[in-house]
């Protein structure tokens, strides 16, 4: 998950970042269930996992969207932009 | 996760900005479900996955995503820095003050909230503590945020909503690059999947209110749940398709219904004989003995919370992303 | 059953540092694509199964969680895939740079 | 107020408190953000940040050692004398979080309306050219 962040930190373009953070919304799902499975109260926390199930993927939808509609990576401006590794 | 803030700040590109927001959001959510706070983690999963980070981007749709950086703006940041440090100093130095992490004997523990906990059940018949503090110990607070969720609504509709004679000279104003034409072939499989999910959803949201008395869940998550599903059939499909079905007089309606059915709940308990929210005068018009009738008043409320929710959040949606203008978007 | 369950939580926990390394290691944006949607859809699906196994072993109201288990696993296998197609397509429409072996 | 102990002692403290310090961190990033990055949009995280930092601040205030989530069992409601207060945590702070969470949302939206129509009139997210183009 840790090494999904540093994808997410660096990603050299806009939409490497948003694989990471699918990624991460599904690890997120996982790792709520397994604290209902530590704190042995899975009922309460399987709902909260249920809604990100169906939840996780409406921000990466919409991103797509944007990009579909814009047909560009907005060029990064000057210096923060990271070089592709 | 204080990492996370800072690199969403860092980002150049706004659209990164918001996307590492979008992971910070999950972040949070399950450091609440550690602190055992399942409810404030349904409603941050809900609002930080569906909700608020495709506000941001449809906002950055409408505009631009780039930053202009200039120059010489370091000192005043490094000044802005000192006085911030400062202003967290003095924070810090209130530190010893605090009760310990988790001691059950602080003071925000241990004034009201045992005879919460110790009488939900007899008084409400409710096993989740916090749908039936929310909903009928702490009735007003909710009422008076849900009126601020309505309110925030109107605000939005009175700043971007621009009558359609006027939108023709917005088009040709320098800087607002006017959104190519729908294109039919370009998102099959994603129509295809969101027509699949999003009964679900809707069905998982109704689920989510009405079984909010025995696990996580009531009116405002499951009507974020709800206006995530209108947003999701917005953005798959598009705008007009979900405007063809909901008019924005019936939307605002319906959002102020929402806020009304509670507020009706409420004077009907003084009609009732009874002080205003005070639902267990009801039990003479609903079911079951006094407790039964706070019960099913709870239920009436957090539908009215969920309605207002999910409709202020579509209305919030449709306006961001067509900037006002209602006719297509994101 | 104990057994079977670690067995697929530890797979499901294989494929996903496989998702990881790829997501890090490779070059351009659409295999990082590939290692993301496979592996990750993968192994949350069975890290998920392994957790109705665990599951289906305590309480009485567990045919219910295994049950919402089974749906998360459901629409995890419609969402990810799907949204998978729409960060590809993303992509390939904003001129994302595939990678070849001379450039670098 | 102000903290006279020693300073091995205020690192303790701190230690024992770190929940709070992260509060501060979190409040002092949202600030900062608020105050000086110079894009709209940035100030809206910064306040979205902000707010998250208030909100670990309550929710951290009501978590108790040792205590579950705040939904009664089916054991505990047949027999409504076995609760046991310290078994759950502080339900009050959590649902003052909860509506704050959804309202901030309406709020963030709110701003980011703002944004969209100073980007309409200026088109420019940024503090110094909108602050000259009202000027000219």
């Amino acid at each position: 998950m840790l090494l999904v962040l540093i994808r997410a930190v660096k990603g050299p373009t806009v939409i490497d970042r948003l694989v990471a953070i699918n990624v991460i919304g599904t690890k997120s799902i996982v790792l709520l269930l397994f604290a209902g499975i530590l704190f042995s109260q899975l009922e309460m926390f399987v709902d909260i996992a249920l809604g990100y199930g169906l939840l996780n993927y409406i921000v990466s939808i919409a991103a797509s969207r944007y990009y579909q509609h814009r047909k560009s990576l907005e060029p990064v401006h000057a210096q923060q932009g990271g070089q592709p590794s | 996760m204080v990492l996370f803030a800072l690199i969403s700040l860092s980002i150049q590109n706004l659209m990164g900005a918001a996307i590492v927001f979008g992971a910070y959001s999950f972040m949070m959510c399950l450091i609440w479900a550690g602190m055992g706070a399942v409810d404030v983690a349904f409603t941050e999963a809900a609002v930080g996955a569906g909700v608020s980070t495709v506000f941001i981007v449809s906002t950055i749709y409408n505009t631009s995503a780039t930053m202009r950086s200039r120059p010489g703006g370091m000192a005043f940041k490094f000044f802005i820095g000192v006085v911030v440090t400062l202003a967290g100093a003095f924070l810090l130095s209130a530190l010893t003050d605090f009760p310990d992490w988790g001691d059950p004997n602080s003071p925000v523990n241990a004034t009201v909230v045992p005879y919460y906990i110790e009488n939900s059940i007899d008084d409400t018949h409710v096993p989740n503590l916090v749908t039936s503090v929310l909903a009928d110990y702490r009735g007003f607070d909710t009422l008076l945020e849900t009126t601020v969720v309505f309110i925030a609504c109107i605000a939005i509709y009175s700043i971007l909503r621009i009558e359609t004679a006027k939108s023709k000279t917005d088009e040709t104003e320098e800087g607002i690059t006017s959104p190519p034409s729908y294109d039919p072939s370009d998102s099959l499989i994603v129509r295809q999947a969101s027509r699949f999910m999003i009964p679900f959803m809707q069905l998982f949201a109704l689920y989510v209110i009405a079984h909010g008395h025995y696990s996580p869940g009531g009116g405002f998550q499951g009507g974020v749940i709800l206006g995530a599903s209108l947003i999701l059939l917005a953005i798959s499909f598009d705008l007009k398709f979900l405007l063809r079905h909901w008019r924005e007089k019936s939307l605002m309606l319906l959002v102020a219904s929402g806020v009304f059915l509670y507020a009706a709940v409420g004077l009907a308990c003084v009609f009732m004989g009874g002080n205003y929210l005070e639902y267990g005068i009801l039990d003479s018009i609903l079911p079951g003995d006094q407790a039964m009738a706070r019960s099913h008043g709870i239920l009436l409320v957090e539908i009215g919370v969920g309605i207002t929710v999910m409709f202020s959040m579509v209305a919030i949606h449709i306006n961001l992303a067509s900037n006002g203008r209602f006719d297509r978007g994101l | 059953m104990e057994i079977l369950a670690y067995t697929l939580i530890s797979t499901g926990l294989i494929f996903f540092l496989g998702t990881t390394i790829g997501l890090l290691r490779f070059p351009d944006f659409y295999s990082r694509m590939h290692a993301a949607g496979k592996g990750d859809t993968l192994s949350t699906v069975v890290i998920l199964l392994g957790c109705i196994c665990i599951v289906s072993t305590q309480g009485d109201m567990s045919w219910l969680l295994g049950l919402k288990i089974l749906l998360i696993i459901n629409f995890i296998f419609i969402g990810s895939p799907t949204a998978t197609h729409a960060m590809m397509d993303a992509g390939n429409k904003a001129g994302a740079e595939p990678w070849r072996k001379d450039s670098k | 107020m102000v903290d006279s102990t020693a300073g091995s002692d205020t690192m303790e403290n701190l230690i024992a408190n770190f929940n709070y310090v992260i509060v501060v961190i979190l409040m002092m990033i949202g600030l900062w953000a608020m105050l000086a990055q110079k894009n709209l949009i940035k100030k809206c995280i910064g306040m979205a940040i902000f707010q998250t930092g208030i909100i670990l601040f309550f929710i951290s205030i009501g978590a108790k050692n040792e205590a579950k989530v705040p939904i009664l069992s089916k054991f505990v409601v047949e027999n409504s004398s076995a609760i046991i207060v310290n078994d759950y945590a502080n339900p009050l702070t959590q649902i003052l979080m909860l509506t704050a969470i959804v309202v901030g949302v309406a709020t963030l939206g709110v701003g980011l309306a703002l944004a969209q129509k100073v980007y309409q009139q200026h088109s420019t997210f940024h503090e110094d050219e909108i602050l000259e183009n009202q000027r000219k």
